[in-house]
């Protein structure tokens, strides 16, 4: 089996204000295997429930955000954990050391009043004691100094960093331990593009020398296409294509996903962008069905009516539309 | 604004007691026009009298049912407040619009004297306008005074909305539709700066009723209209506590008091309620 | 770690509440057994000084302006001059020769006083008192006149001072002068002697701060508070070589005279036995020391407890302003006051009232209240009410108001004398009628009109308002008299508003207002002689509004009569029993013209602890005035004993 | 270039501070020109009430030589720029009812009284109200966290003068433990000694309690809120994930950043608080500028309290300064850049 297993997650918002009750569901049902030393994206629209699946993986789920059905399993060679059942003692000891993250808006992470290596201090501490100071700033050192930081930003402040360095940064502290398990959500997003690239290879780098695995959330599918070895397309709280990245690219089954695919600019290519018509649904009150149906251009009644089935359709391919699973079924 | 007004009522627990006491206030302040004796007579009722069924709050060494004597000082301390909160409503909706749209320096000029009128001890000053103006001053004038002194921490509030405003879209669909700055000020802004502009009210009120009762206590109010802090005055006057006319003392003291919390759950109350982040989930986005 | 922390947190509570709740009462278990280190209780007299805080404790120099230690014990203890005539009976008479060796002695016309000094007296540092001290005190005052105090005075009047031989001076007057001894005089105060070998040491007299005061009277300066709150005195090793000593040692060993903040904390302080002389109070607070601390005594053995000071307050009318020139409208306002509520609500009851313009404290009761009586039952209004004169004294108030007051005091109501002889004495001897109904007719037949709300109209249809100025909290008794008074005239329907005003004295001075709550007659008490105020009622010193009064006449009152009767006063000697005489004349006058309302003497709440020290001054025992600001006060040291001796 | 941001900003709170300065002395002098009051007038008047006897042709004699020593002549413009060469030369004029002791003298005598319970007070206010606070925030679904804040919010608005006057009542008169009223006890001069220490602190016990506990609510709440804000910013989020101490989190996370805010709450605050000092010494009668600030009202020595609210301005506008200047160490965003 592979390091994570999620099983038919289901993670709502639940918030009552003033009386008005909501229940957003921002994950509705999603269930995927991630295998060790793999770099596995998560793509989608904005508020597709990318980031709350993040905070779920890493067993950050506080009110209003609940769990209401599901596992969340992770194997570290010693049987599997259910780290939505953990104990907040055992939840810290995995952290950073098995999993650690890197959070969307890296920008803002790290305390504006608090020197880089009192930060990492404070991380290293928490898992294990710090017997020698020098001992200790040497380490960090030399694991920016691989991570291509100057030392000189251990005795700086945030806002004395680009935004560039902060990310790098982060990765740096979220790799102390060379965890198993990475959790990227948005890593590059406000960077620009060089920046970017330098910053997905550092990612790279890290775990072509850790063997970790590393989960990947962008909206971004050139990222994805750069990095990933495999893609998982979410929209609107659910799974709707999986699939190693070259099949995702070049062989998508969900109209979605072609969508995204189109958007992605190439090389050389002049035409004309179009970008998905409709707006993302509203996951308080979503639509019934496949919850792509109102923007679906291929939609048929079923499509209303019933939620379509993840099936595998070929490698490891996953995809929920009916118009694969008919074609399948009738296939069958 | 009804419908608001019963939400709140209904899920704030702060906002339903403030609600209930303030609503009560008004009421037992509006009993002072069916009051039996006039606000300024004394010795109508016996002196000295403990709280009764027949005086519910006792009756004072000046012969005055204090019951009905709070009804006065409550209503009169009430407008004090309204009227103190009204006119440094003006002030502070004119520098803070201002200096939120005009921006650069005349912001910098605007916010600079802005905040040197939020530091400036204004008790001092109080004092000596009351000790130069002496039988002049009336509640009035008082109020007056203190709405040109005490507006400065409200129009910096306003500022900093009308700063986020301008931000959003549809104050540049208004610029790039021709709309001149003033036009833009009064009909885009005005309205979304109107609930703080509310809630800053209130919170001026709490200020100046408790100046008011600081100033009175040491005889530097108009000492014949009844008001909180006037009570005291005169309960000092004749020592009330030593002599063992604790109630004299203690009524204007528990109603204040009751008042003041009320007024100042309402405001934390309506805080949080116009509060963008609590907006956004109250309305769904 | 959550529930660690928040153990600590909780363990540090309980630490803090239990620290604060043992600690704090071994603070407050300290009792008083030193007033400061080697100042034992029982051997000190506290006083309170009535100035409160002293804002430059540092200044001594009595002459100097601005000075504001004078009732620290610096001019009952420290300081002398030549005479003190006490409101009371006084130690043996209240005339006491104290510096001087006799009394004034003048010439024929009074141009040329000559005062004999005692022998053997000394300053604290051993220097003998003599005629060159008074010599130069005189000479020094007149080189700055205006700014060291009585500098005007003997600048107005002296032509010469100098001295016949060192216990004899001379003073040759500019003008003649029947009153000329009364600068040297206490009252409550006088121009006091200064020591000419401290003073004229230094290069400005009106600069240097008489740190620490030489001494003339037994007690020296010990120590005081550079925050001005409190003032040592010790009693001096020599205090036999003072004026005092004629009548024994002062028993106190130290006086100590302390700012005990306002009146609540003052009684509070009594009854924990830390201030054995309250100068004073508000009357509840009287009232409750009555109820609660047994050993707190009054003038008065019961109600109203308080000391009348020859001091008059009355409602004082600006008698140039409309309608108030109108004589028949000063009456008119005078019969819409009921006494009774007035002095409830000022005094609650406590006061001791006066119809007639002089105090009724001391030898005033027999000399003027006594021989006016049956004068003033006499005394007619000129209108007719029911076809016969109309006559406004009305003898029976103070019973009224002894009744009133016996209901309202409850539990200690015992207190309020019911012999009428005794209300008399305590509360006054009447005053006049309630008669609002005379007081309409009065009104209409000068061309007042009342409007369809009852409103009254001046004779030209205006509405008629009027102000009554009152001092507010600084003044608390008289601002509740005043606000009574102002209720009542409303209630008649006219526009009456009280507005306090912080500096009354001034606009009182310039004229600028209807009627004022303040005082403008003072007396002797001791003394049957009023030209001390009366002097400056006359047309001669009459200012108009807008110009700043001449010392006591704020009502610009002018009268014919009166100018002749300050005149005789003038001619006689200050011990002529004619002197009394005009001044009845002078009491018919205010009678007839009303040029101000009289209402009480000033009554003071000084009340002594008899918890540490007894024999203070009382009714019974009048021997000297007990309010501790007054230089008089010196006597009572003499007189009290130590009532618990350890 | 390193220094220039710091210098920059150091230069536009000096501006800050004079113009609160100006603007504030210049209100002062207005407001007495506004309804003149006649301080020699006042002086003889208060000389005449206390009974002592002055023949009336001395009176005019004396009115004449204090006009001449107030020095009250000049039009409207030389006076303004006379009371500002007379406060450059940090003279506040004489005071009329201690006349001529310099406004100065009494102010200095008072100053360290009233300085030493506002900063004591207002710094064990400032410290504890953040402290609890930042842990009732931090630990918001407690139950005393909640009691806390209902308590504070009951507090939190009640005027300084209720609030001093029932501590009054409450610790000196129905349970007599502290003294009523004044500074030091009788016979207690400054020294270091055990004495003089147990005296001022009694004294001062009260007193600055009433501060405390109405300036210590308004932090508490202004903490509360802050923290609760800024529990869900990344920083400390983040911390969480990583499993940093929950004890490293509230203090050098949270409660650290949300100081910010309040460092220059407490230089805006200043003002109010030194309103709620005066008020204060008043009740208590403590010998500080508050109970001066009654004395003049009630001597009716303007110029006294002229002085007194010249001063209380400088005063504040210079603390405020300093916490200005201050804050720099709390935040390193303004030091280093």
């Amino acid at each position: 089996m592979g390091i994570l297993k999620v099983e038919n997650l289901k993670a709502y918002y639940m918030t009552d204000v003033y009386g008005t009750k909501r229940t957003v569901r921002a994950i509705d049902g999603i269930s995927v295997e991630i295998k060790e030393n793999e770099i596995f994206g998560i793509a989608g629209e904005s508020s597709c429930g990318k980031t709350t699946f993040m905070k779920v993986l890493s067993g950050a789920v506080k009110p209003p955000l609940t769990v209401v059905g599901g596992k969340v399993l992770y194997n570290f060679g010693n049987g599997s954990l259910d780290i939505l059942s953990l104990q907040k003692d055992e939840l810290r000891k995995i952290r950073w050391k098995s999993i650690s993250c890197i959070l969307q808006g890296s920008m803002s992470v790290l305390n504006p009043v608090r020197k880089i290596y009192k930060t990492f201090r404070d991380f290293v501490e928490a898992h294990q004691k710090i017997e020698k100071k020098g001992d200790f700033m040497r380490q960090m050192r030399d694991h920016l100094g691989k991570l291509g930081l100057p030392r000189e930003v251990l005795k700086a402040y945030p806002h004395h960093l680009s935004g560039g360095m902060k990310q790098r940064v982060t990765i740096a502290l979220a790799t102390i331990f060379k965890p198993s398990v990475i959790i990227a959500d948005e890593p590059t997003t406000a960077l620009d593009v060089i920046v970017q690239r330098g910053v997905l290879q550092l990612l790279k780098e890290i775990q072509k020398e850790q063997k970790n695995t590393i989960i990947l959330v962008t909206h971004d599918m050139a990222v994805h296409a750069n990095i990933a070895d495999r893609i998982a397309i979410m929209y609107a709280g659910r799974i709707v294509e999986e699939a190693k990245a070259g099949d995702i690219l070049e062989n998508s089954l969900h109209p979605y996903t072609q969508h995204l695919i189109d958007s992605l600019p190439m090389i050389g290519d002049k035409s004309h962008r179009v970008s998905i018509p409709g707006v993302p649904p509203n996951l308080a009150n979503p639509p019934s069905g496949c919850r792509f149906h109102p923007r679906c251009s291929s939609v048929m009644g079923i499509c209303r009516e019933e939620v379509p089935p993840l099936i595998e359709v070929g490698d490891r391919h996953k995809v929920a539309c009916f118009l694969v699973s008919k074609e399948s079924g009738d296939g069958k | 604004m009804i419908s608001t007004i019963k939400n709140l009522y209904e899920h704030d627990r702060r906002f339903r007691f403030a609600f209930i006491v303030i609503i009560g206030i008004i009421i037992f302040s509006s009993l002072s026009f069916f009051s039996p004796y006039d606000p300024d007579s004394s010795y109508d009722v016996p002196s000295d009298q403990s709280p009764s069924i027949k005086y519910f709050f006792g009756t004072s060494s000046r012969g005055q049912d204090i019951f009905w004597k709070m009804t006065f000082a409550i209503r009169n301390s009430l407008l004090f407040g309204i009227s103190t909160a009204l006119l440094s409503r003006i002030i502070s909706i004119l520098v803070g619009l201002t200096a939120g749209y005009k921006g650069g320096i005349g912001d910098r000029i605007l916010m600079s004297i802005n905040d040197s009128f939020i530091v400036i001890p204004i008790l001092p000053l109080l004092i000596l306008f009351n000790f130069i103006f002496q039988e002049k001053m009336s509640l009035f004038l008082l109020s007056l005074i203190m709405a040109c002194l005490g507006w400065a921490w409200d129009a910096r509030l306003i500022r900093s909305q009308v700063l986020s405003l301008k931000e959003r879209e549809f104050t540049r669909t208004a610029v790039y539709s021709g709309m001149k700055s003033l036009p833009i000020t009064l009909k885009e802004h005005l309205p979304f700066v109107m609930p703080i502009v509310f809630a800053t009210m209130i919170n001026n009120m709490l200020w100046s009723m408790g100046l008011e009762v600081s100033l009175a206590v040491l005889g530097l109010s108009d000492i014949n209209t009844p008001t909180i802090g006037t009570t005291i005055y005169w309960a000092n006057q004749h020592q009330a506590l030593v002599a063992g006319v604790w109630w004299w003392i203690a009524a204007p003291i528990a109603i204040s008091t009751l008042l003041f919390i009320g007024l100042y759950l309402l405001f934390a109350s309506l805080n949080q309620y116009i509060d963008p982040r609590t907006r956004l989930l109250r309305m769904g986005g | 770690m959550m529930s660690k922390l928040r153990g600590k947190f909780l363990l540090v509570m309980v630490v803090c509440i239990i620290a604060t709740w043992t600690v704090l009462p071994a603070f407050a278990a300290e009792k008083m057994l030193e007033v400061a280190p080697g100042v034992l209780r029982h051997e000190t007299l506290i006083l309170e000084n009535p100035t409160g805080r002293c804002e430059n404790p540092d200044n001594f120099n009595r002459w100097a302006p601005g000075m504001t230690t004078y009732s620290t014990g610096l001019q009952q203890l420290a300081l002398d001059t030549l005479w003190y005539i006490d409101p009371d009976a006084g130690i043996s008479t209240p005339w006491d020769n104290s510096l001087a060796a006799t009394k004034p002695i003048y010439n024929k016309d009074f141009t040329k006083m000559t005062a004999k000094l005692r022998r053997g007296i000394y300053w604290s540092d051993g220097v003998e008192f003599t005629a060159d001290d008074l010599v130069y005190t005189v000479e020094t005052c007149m080189a700055h006149p205006g700014v060291l105090a009585y500098g005007a005075n003997f600048e107005v009047f002296v032509d010469k001072v100098y001295k016949t031989d060192d216990y004899t001076v001379v003073f040759e007057l500019k003008k003649p002068n029947s009153r000329f001894h009364g600068l040297f005089t206490v009252r409550w105060s006088a121009c006091f002697i200064m020591p000419k070998h401290i003073f004229e040491k230094v290069e400005d007299p009106v600069a240097f701060n008489f740190n620490p005061p030489v001494s003339l009277g037994p007690y020296v300066l010990k120590d005081y508070d550079k925050a001005g709150n409190w003032f040592l005195w010790e009693r001096r090793e020599d205090w036999q070589r003072t004026s005092l000593a004629r009548y024994g040692m002062p028993q106190p060993k130290y006086a100590l005279y302390i700012n005990p903040g306002p009146s609540d904390k003052r009684v509070m302080a009594q009854i924990k036995h830390d201030l054995d002389v309250i100068h004073d109070i508000a009357p509840e607070g009287m009232i409750t020391l009555a109820k609660k601390n047994p050993t707190s005594k009054g003038w008065f053995k019961g109600f109203p407890w308080a000391h009348p000071d020859p001091t008059l307050p009355a409602l004082i009318l600006n008698n140039e302003r409309y309608p108030l020139n109108i004589k028949d409208v000063r009456w008119a306002l005078t019969l819409l006051i009921d006494i009774v509520d007035v002095s409830l609500a000022s005094y609650k009851g406590a006061a001791t009232i006066s119809a007639i313009a002089v105090p009724p404290t001391g030898g005033y009761l027999s000399w003027y209240f006594d021989s006016m009586e049956e004068w003033l039952g006499d005394f007619t209004l000129d209108i007719d009410i029911d076809g016969k004169p109309f006559h406004p004294y009305d003898p029976s108030a103070t019973l009224r108001i002894a009744e009133r007051a016996r209901k309202d005091l409850g539990d200690i109501g015992s207190q309020v004398p019911t012999d009428p002889a005794e209300i008399k004495k305590a509360l006054g001897y009447g005053w006049w009628k309630h008669a609002p109904d005379v007081a309409e007719k009065l009104l209409l037949r000068n061309g007042f009109t009342r409007d369809k709300a009852g409103k009254w109209l001046l004779p030209d249809g205006t509405p008629w308002k009027i102000t009554i100025a009152v001092e507010g909290p600084a003044r608390p008794i008289m601002t509740r008299g005043g606000t009574m008074i102002a209720e009542q005239w409303r209630k008649f329907g006219i526009d009456a508003k009280p507005v306090v005003i912080k500096l009354l004295w001034q606009s009182m001075s310039y004229g600028d207002g209807d009627a004022f709550m303040a005082w403008c007659i003072e007396t002797w008490g001791g003394h049957p002689d009023l030209f001390w105020f009366l002097e400056s009622w006359h047309s001669d010193y009459y200012k108009p509004s807008g110009e700043p009064v001449v010392f006591k006449n704020p009502m610009r009152f002018k009268n014919a009569e009166l100018d002749t009767i300050i005149e005789g006063i003038q001619g006689l000697d200050f011990n002529d029993p004619k002197c009394l005489e005009l001044g009845l004349e002078y009491v018919k006058v205010c009678v007839e013209e009303m040029p101000l309302i009289p209402l009480m003497s000033y009554n003071v709440f000084t009340v002594c602890d008899e918890y540490y020290w007894e024999g203070f001054p009382t009714f019974e025992n009048p021997y000297t005035n007990p309010v501790p600001n007054w230089a008089n006060s010196k006597y009572m040291f003499t007189m009290i004993r130590p009532k618990t001796v350890e | 270039m390193k220094h220039g941001f710091f210098f920059r900003y150091c230069l536009q709170r000096v501006g800050q501070c004079l113009l609160v300065i100006f603007i504030g002395i210049t209100i002062t002098f207005i407001i007495p020109r506004l309804a003149p009051t006649d301080p020699v007038e006042s002086a003889i008047a208060t000389a005449n009430m206390s009974g002592q006897y002055t023949h009336p042709e001395a009176v005019a004699e004396i009115r004449r030589a204090l006009t001449e020593l107030y020095g009250l002549e000049g039009g409207i413009f030389e006076q303004y720029f006379n009371f500002w060469k007379r406060l450059l030369k940090a003279d506040l004029g004489p005071s009329y009812s201690s006349f001529p002791t310099p406004v100065m003298d009494l102010i200095r005598r008072s100053l360290p009284w009233t300085v030493g319970l506002l900063l004591t007070s207002a710094f064990i206010a400032w410290a504890i109200g953040n402290l609890i606070g930042g842990l009732a925030g931090y630990f918001s679904q407690r139950g005393w966290a909640r009691t806390l804040g209902v308590f504070c919010m009951a507090i939190r608005p009640t005027p300084y003068y209720i609030m001093a006057f029932v501590i009054l009542a409450l610790f000196a008169y129905i349970l007599p433990i502290f003294p009523l009223s004044g500074g030091l006890a009788i016979g207690v001069h400054f020294s270091f000694t055990w004495r003089f220490i147990t005296s001022l602190l009694k004294h001062a016990f009260l007193p600055s309690l009433s501060l405390v506990i109405v300036s210590g609510g308004a932090w508490f709440l202004g903490m509360n809120s802050l923290v609760s804000n800024i529990v869900s910013e990344d920083y400390v989020v983040y911390a969480e994930m990583g499993g940093v101490s929950n004890r490293n989190i509230l203090f050098r996370y949270v409660m650290r950043n949300a100081l910010l805010p309040q460092v220059t709450g407490l230089a805006l605050q200043l003002g109010m608080i030194f309103n709620g000092a005066l008020i204060t010494e008043y009740v208590f009668s403590y010998p500080g500028l508050g109970y001066l600030t009654y004395n003049a009202v009630f001597s009716g020595d303007y110029g006294l309290i002229i002085g007194i609210a010249i001063f209380s301005i400088i005063g504040v506008a210079l603390a405020i300064l300093i916490i200005d200047l201050a804050y720099p160490l709390f935040d390193p965003r303004i030091r280093h850049r």
